[in-house]
């Protein structure tokens, strides 16, 4: 049998479904930072915090409300959660971007990031003080718990991986349908280069900023739910993602919807490669690569020149 | 009888501490072209972004055919048909020439097709494909002023759109601003260029240290020539 | 009149522990709660020698240069005696630097290097609650002789999963078995699809995690997602009863561990760790246990020496054997506390009977196991 | 500089140098305010005066302490001969990051330096001579020039202190200089700059060589201070520290960050006590401050008085 | 007329993505002179300034100063051998006072731009030479404000004291009386006439009334190559150049 340093191609295979999942998550996370970076020229480096958030008002809602409330049938199921945090998370985005980031739009980027790296602090120390670090757990729904075997390759997957790949693609390239190939996305770039004269053209550029930060936001939280039932739920789970996904979203290239999910998944992939062939360097992969591609390609893989 | 298009009073108007408007009052009827005069740094362009709220702080009365708008945002402004050309032409890099075109949303009926627009700047049809900031520095005037004929806005304000033009290309704007008064658009014209303005307007208003100093009709043109030198050095 | 000697009439203990990071749960506020209730039990006017004892605490972050700082201040400027807790290696490391420099008192309990006892040793320090050789000596022993030969490690990638992964991979290979493979997984980790599923693909018998904290906890947790406890046996090599409560019983099964103190083994630590619920809410780790116990043993001798002068209570602790219903033991010369350690399985679901009953105690490992033998130590204390 | 900030900066000196006088104030820790408040000085130089946001600052801080660390506890260096090989490294790192990074702007820029100073992080994690996780501890601070026993914290207080002085110096000299005002006029507007025939990319190296240089000399000195190199020396928490610190006291004024410098290193001191309240409490003053504080403590202080720097 | 000829280039072209925005332009330049570049808009004029100037690579060609071959030199290179440009948006230091705009120009001459060690000081000897030049724009008694606060035409002014204080050899001014009240236009004409004695200017401008007053000869640009050279006479009469540029029945001059 063929092998390539000590791997099977029934394992690659795997590994490399493996690196997809992953991927996925990067995807979604770069998508939403990208959205939020192109529209309000603000590195919202609260975007782990939010993710974070997203996993744990999903556990809350399973596990913490009944108790509140007292009503045992209270709670809310992973497909509610599903839906639903998105949405809570989306208000909670809408509500710092109408108090807070409003105010930082005619500054530099420099302070958009250090007031979402505040908030990210805020959020997880809020969470590291009533929860506890080692985090809690989550069940996968009854429908998706167990795994499947692939006979054929001789390995079996969680049939819960399986489906974050499916779902997270669709609202990847959903989400990037109506920003690309509709005029929202006209005005969304147009937004971010001259807000105060799009919205003397007639558009109600306001609105349209809030909206999109709250998107961002929500798709933050939908990839913590997501990440709810794989991860243990606890405080510190976005910070150690966030570096990574920046990371992302640079390669990929600022501005560029696609450049950002392609790149998500990609980076996915390669990483997942490199923990199978020398693990050592799985943490810096990423960054090297970045490097390489600001050198030789300034504005990203997929970016738009200055 | 025609009503009044925009009317100003008592217009003060702030970047940030610096106060630019100290009480600027005058009346545009439909139909009409009148312009601004005045030295460079006079406060004519601040008028006109005053009136779109695009000023850090404003005070008076604006009346947009009829409307109050002191205390609206700029788009709801805007959507009462107002159409704007800003001084630095405010062309966005990240779209192209033809999405710049398309981007304005049309605020009423009756604006310009893309076909009569490329008809009318063919330079802006050989280069519809490219980034909007990469267009000379000339056609990214064609392309600001092209872009507000398409949305039907019924007002419109110029900031100094011959400025950086061709002398043909000038002479050609001429003859469209002429044809959009005709065609019953109302338009106040920032112009340092007075022989361009001069033919055009109905009325001219001198702009001095933000403020309104001097009127002069048409009609009055010759008598008020050596005030006009005064104010203008024209 | 001969008063006896107290340094600054006040015997003052600092509880420097991981208050908000990773360890929190193991050791952080616990740790806090287990020393007051040490001087509480001692005395019922919190004093000693008719001296008030005084408890700090802080923060140290697991960063070495938060812990040496404090220690430092603690020492020079704010009359600390003896600093007790310490819970990852690098602030126990850089703390017993400093506390030799002052020649002031450690007393080790969440920390688990072997280096602190070894060739890093230090007069004035005892490391109390566990050793990584400890536990994984007792581990790895009592998996190989129950017939699971081949086993496959997870290592985090730095000085720490190194030695785990070293002290375990040793009795595995002297018990006749075989280390199939090893997969160093960065540190820290979210993700060991990976080398779960190199794991899997090794037919190993055994998956054992050279980890810590959170890793340990995702690493369990996606093993068991990935069907791996259904035919491999997952080993944590370092585990604290905290991790099994967060991570649930579904999840955590089955698992063969090692630990120094069980709230539930008998009477004394059952009554013990009930009180400590009460105002904790949490059933104690070993590093709660070792807390209460070090505090206490300190106080102790303080007492019984009739001063705090750092020589004379060093040498009284060594001198003295220990039994105080927690731990059972004596304080070898390098500062190790040698005492009895206990191989656990996590229950089933449905055999837990109550709350936080979490284990089977499969066996009893004894004091001479869980520490290595002073014969090969490399510490400057002992003659060779 | 006008007369009042001189009497200022004299009465500042005049206190730093009576210091030790008392035991109000623990010595080691205003070493460490001093060797902080050099740090978010060096970092300012790059970021207020040149518009440089550098989030990799930590790389050079925290591999000087290394260097330091490591020839003064295993190869037996004297203080100043470790301290002159860490800056002598971080001028070299400074060299090759800055050379990489320069080449991109803004928000690239930042991100460049935080990559590459990553990977610093990771190499000092698994070097062997970093000592891992446990970092270098027990480093001795010997005896300057073999005449000064630095192990004495008062002799290691006046040293921190010409230190710090002697950089402090050396970036109000870089800013007030000829060089310094062209560096403002990059900032300003870079392509009139180099059409005025001034080679941008020479100017942004050199500032971020200096600016590397004395975060170096910050790292190594307080290596000695705390007589360790440790993890987070290198860690990008660090990086993000020294933005709070000059955001706090003021980018783009001169003594700015030594005010930040001074809040942010009390704050962890005071609240390192109450867990996870100081990383929200940390958390607060950055958001407070972007919102409503922006020029920071000195800047608002010079905006009141209109005080021009 | 001979005179030696300070920039000259050969078959200069720039393409970008199959469009040739500049193709086979054959420029001479005669010391000494002031050389108008006009065309109708987006003929190539700013890129041809790019080019000279090297903020564009130029996709084939040569250029020539004084003889030299600076095709491969840096922008920065380019200025300091005598070449400067100035902008068609304005550009100016927007938070440097109008003293130190132009200040930084003066810095290169005293070679100590790389001293960071030297103190600022060193630099009050060239306010002089900086309000001289600031008066001859009428900006004197701005000198203390920052730039910002200008208005659009004061900025362009600043903008030519600022290239002035170069002390160039060749002027590349692009555009300079865009946006400048009838006075102002006046008055730079003027300033531009005044110092171009001993120098050489080349310029982009619309305005005919400039050029007609104070051009030797003018290029016109259409399409990115020539369509015309000549005295402003010659060209202004060429049926071509009306046609594409001028206009029908002109401006009446
Ligand atoms: N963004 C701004 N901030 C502060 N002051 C400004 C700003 N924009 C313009 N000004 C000031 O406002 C005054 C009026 O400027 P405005 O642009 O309205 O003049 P203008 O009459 O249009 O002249 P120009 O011919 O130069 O365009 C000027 O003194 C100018 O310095
Ligand atoms: N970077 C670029 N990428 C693509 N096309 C460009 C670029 N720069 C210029 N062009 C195109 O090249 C042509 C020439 O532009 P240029 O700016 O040189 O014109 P110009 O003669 O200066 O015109 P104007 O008088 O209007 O300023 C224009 O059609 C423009 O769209
Ligand atoms: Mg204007
Ligand atoms: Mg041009």
């Amino acid at each position: 049998m063929f092998e390539l340093l000590g791997i099977t191609p029934q394992g690659l295979v795997a590994q490399l479904l493996v690196g997809l999942i992953n991927g996925s998550f990067y995807a979604i996370l770069s998508l939403g930072l990208a959205i939020i970076f192109g529209l309000l020229n603000i590195i919202n480096f609260s975007h782990g915090a939010q993710y974070t958030m997203g996993a744990f008002v999903a556990w809350i809602g399973l596990t913490q409300i009944s108790q509140w409330l007292g009503f045992p049938e209270l709670t809310m199921n992973y497909w509610f959660a599903l839906i639903l945090v998105p949405l809570i998370m989306a208000g909670f985005g809408l509500i710092l971007e109408r108090t807070m980031l409003r105010r930082l739009y005619h500054l530099d980027h420099l302070y958009g990031l250090l007031l979402t790296f505040g908030l990210a602090l805020i959020i997880e120390g809020l969470f590291r003080d009533w929860y506890g670090i080692s985090g809690e757990s989550y069940p996968a729904p009854e429908l998706l718990q167990g795994a499947i075997p692939l006979e054929a390759i001789g390995i079996i997957l969680p049939k819960y991986r399986i489906w974050v790949v499916v779902i997270s693609m669709l609202v990847c390239f959903s989400t990037w349908f109506v920003i690309e190939r509709t005029k929202l996305g006209a005005y969304l770039r147009a937004g971010t280069e001259n807000p105060k004269l799009l919205q003397a053209f007639g558009v109600n550029v306001p609105l349209m900023i809030s909206l999109a930060y709250a998107y961002g936001v929500g798709l933050a939280g939908f990839a913590g739910v997501l990440a709810a039932p794989i991860f243990q739920v606890n405080p510190l789970m976005g910070s150690n993602l966030i570096i990574i996904v920046f990371a992302v979203v640079v390669i990929g290239g600022m501005g560029s919807i696609m450049g950002a999910i392609l790149t998500g998944l990609g980076l996915g992939l390669i990483e997942g490669l490199t923990k199978v062939f020398y693990p050592e360097a799985s943490s810096v992969v990423i960054f090297v690569i970045m490097a390489i591609v600001l050198l030789l390609r300034p504005a990203g893989l997929f970016g738009r020149e200055k | 009888m025609s009503g009044l298009a925009l009317e100003i009073q008592n217009l003060e108007s702030w970047y940030g501490e610096s106060h630019i408007l100290h009480g600027v009052n005058f009346a545009v009827k439909e139909g009409e072209l009148v312009t601004l005069l005045g030295r460079n740094g006079a406060g004519r362009s601040t008028i006109l972004k005053t009136i779109l709220g695009l000023t850090s702080k404003r005070a008076g009365s604006i009346k947009v055919l009829g409307n109050e708008t002191i205390h609206l945002p700029s788009y709801q402004i805007a959507r009462l048909g107002v159409g704007y050309c800003p001084e630095e032409r405010g062309i966005f890099a990240s779209l192209s020439t033809e999405e710049n075109l398309l981007l304005l949303p049309e605020i009423a009926p009756g604006g310009m097709g893309l076909d009569d627009i490329y008809a009318m700047f063919p330079n802006l049809y050989e280069r519809r494909h490219s980034p909007g900031t990469r267009l000379s520095g000339g056609e990214q005037q064609m392309l600001a002023m092209a872009r507000i004929l398409r949305t039907g806005a019924k007002l419109l304000l110029l900031d100094e759109i011959t400025e950086g033009l061709a002398p043909v290309i000038v002479q050609k704007l001429g003859e469209v601003v002429a044809g959009l008064r005709d065609r019953g658009f109302t338009i106040v014209l920032v112009e340092q260029n007075f022989r361009f303005a001069a033919p055009l307007a109905d009325r001219h208003y001198v702009v001095e240290h933000g403020r309104v100093v001097e009127v002069v009709n048409r009609s009055e043109l010759a008598d008020k020539a050596t005030l006009l030198n005064e104010y203008l050095g024209v | 009149q001969s008063s006896p000697k107290v340094s600054n009439d006040v015997v003052k203990i600092g509880v420097l522990t991981d208050l908000s990071g990773t360890y929190s749960d193991l050791a952080g506020p616990g740790s806090v709660i287990a020393a007051k209730m040490a001087i509480a039990d001692f005395s019922k006017d919190g004093t000693v020698l008719g001296k008030r004892i005084e408890l700090v605490s802080a923060d140290h972050q697991n960063k070495a240069d938060i812990a040496a700082n404090k220690a430092r201040e603690w020492y020079d400027k704010d009359n600390v005696d003896v600093i007790v807790d310490l819970v990852s290696t690098n602030t126990a490391l850089a703390v017993m630097e400093v506390a030799e420099q002052k020649n002031k008192i450690t007393l080790v309990s969440g920390a688990g290097s072997t280096a602190i006892t070894n060739e890093k040793c230090t007069p004035v320090n005892v490391h109390w609650a566990y050793d990584t050789y400890g536990l994984a000596n007792g581990t790895a022993k009592a998996v190989v002789k129950q017939g699971k030969k081949n086993w496959y490690f997870i290592t985090a990638d730095y000085a720490f999963g190194a030695s785990l992964e070293s002290a375990a991979s040793n009795v595995v290979t002297a018990g006749g078995g075989k280390v199939l493979g090893v997969s160093k997984a960065p540190f820290p980790n979210n993700d060991f699809s990976s080398y779960l599923l190199k794991a899997q693909a090794s037919g190993a018998d055994v998956v054992a995690l050279a980890n810590a904290g959170q890793d340990t906890i995702n690493s369990v947790k996606q093993a068991s997602e990935f069907g791996i406890n259904k035919k491999q046996t997952v080993v944590p090599l370092l585990m604290f009863i905290s991790d099994v409560h967060s991570l649930g019983l579904p999840t955590a099964q089955g698992m063969l561990m090692t630990e120094g103190f069980y709230w539930d083994r008998d009477e004394k630590t059952r009554a013990w760790s009930r009180r400590f619920f009460e105002q904790h809410k949490r059933m104690p780790t070993m590093v709660h246990a070792a807390v209460y116990s070090s505090v206490m043993n300190y106080l102790k001798t303080v007492q019984a020496t009739g001063t705090d002068d750092t020589a004379v209570v060093m040498q009284k602790l060594k001198a003295t054997p220990i039994d105080d219903g927690l731990f059972k033991g004596k304080i070898r010369a390098d500062g190790k506390f040698s005492h009895e350690m206990f191989l656990l399985e996590v229950k089933k679901p449905s055999d837990a009977k109550s709350p936080w009953d979490y284990y089977y105690i499969r066996d009893v490992i004894p004091a001479a196991d869980s520490s290595i033998p002073l014969a090969m130590s490399k510490c400057k204390l002992v003659k060779n | 500089m006008n007369k009042s900030t001189k009497l200022l900066y004299g009465i500042l000196l005049l206190i730093a140098v009576l210091l030790p006088l008392q035991d109000f104030i623990y010595l080691v820790f205003a070493m460490k305010l001093l060797c902080f408040a050099l740090f978010a000085c060096a970092f300012n130089l790059l970021l207020g005066f040149t518009g440089l946001l550098s989030f990799g600052h930590a790389a050079f801080f925290g591999s000087a302490a290394y260097i330091t660390a490591y020839f003064c506890k295993e190869m037996g260096a004297s203080p100043e001969i470790g301290i002159l090989l860490g800056v002598l490294g971080s001028a070299v790192l400074g060299l090759l990051i800055g050379a990489l990074a320069i080449r991109r702007q803004g928000i690239y820029f930042a991100m460049v330096t935080l990559a590459l100073s990553q990977m610093i992080y990771f190499l000092a994690v698994q070097l062997p001579y970093t000592g891992g996780e446990d970092g270098i501890q027990g480093v001795p601070r010997g005896a300057l020039f073999g005449l000064i026993d630095l192990s004495n914290d008062v002799h290691m207080y006046y040293f921190v202190l010409a230190v710090f002085v002697f950089g402090f110096a050396i970036i109000m000299r870089t800013v007030y200089s000829p060089f310094g005002q062209i560096l403002k006029a990059i900032r300003e507007n870079e392509p009139r700059a180099i059409s005025l025939g001034y080679d941008v990319d020479r100017f942004k190296l050199i500032c971020f060589v200096i600016s590397a240089t004395l975060s170096g000399l910050a790292g190594s000195t307080k290596s000695l201070v705390f007589q360790l190199a440790t993890l987070t020396d290198v860690h990008w928490h660090m990086s993000g520290e020294v933005v709070l610190m000059t955001l706090l006291g003021g980018m783009g004024t001169i003594f700015g960050p030594v005010v930040g410098a001074g809040i942010v290193v009390s704050l962890q001191n005071y609240l390192a006590n109450i867990g996870s309240w100081s990383t929200i409490a940390t958390g607060f003053i950055f958001v407070i401050c972007v919102l409503a504080f922006r020029r920071g403590v000195v800047g608002e202080i010079s905006a009141f008085f209109k005080i021009k720097h | 007329m001979l005179q030696d000829t300070i920039l000259k280039t050969i078959g200069l072209g720039k393409s970008f993505k199959g469009f040739a925005a500049v193709s086979d332009v054959n420029l001479e330049v005669a010391r000494g002179s002031i050389h108008a570049l006009i065309g109708p808009n987006g003929a190539g004029k700013t890129t041809c300034f790019n080019l000279l100037t090297k903020f564009l690579e130029p996709t084939s060609g040569q250029i020539l100063f004084n003889g030299l071959d600076i095709t491969k030199e840096r922008p920065a290179q380019i200025a300091r051998r005598g070449v400067i440009r100035s902008f068609q948006i304005s550009a100016v230091f927007p938070h440097l006072t109008v003293l130190e705009n132009v200040r930084v120009a003066l810095q290169q001459s005293l070679g100590t731009e790389f001293y960071f060690w030297k103190p600022q000081n060193s630099l009050l000897t060239l306010d002089d030479r900086a309000l001289e030049l600031l008066d001859e724009v009428g900006l004197s008694h701005f000198a203390g404000e920052e730039a910002i606060s200008l208005a659009y035409g004061q900025k362009r002014a600043l903008e030519i004291a600022t290239t002035l204080a170069m002390d160039p050899e060749l002027m590349l001014l692009d555009e300079p009386t865009q946006g400048m009240g009838h006075e102002d236009v006046e008055r730079v004409t003027e300033l531009i006439d005044r110092v171009a004695k001993g120098r050489t200017v080349l310029m982009v401008e619309h305005n005919m009334k400039v050029v007609s007053s104070i051009a030797h000869r003018i290029t016109v640009l259409q399409r990115g190559s020539v369509l015309a050279e000549g005295s402003y006479y010659e060209v202004s009469s060429n049926p071509l150049v009306v046609e594409a540029y001028m206009g029908s029945h002109g401006e009446s001059l």
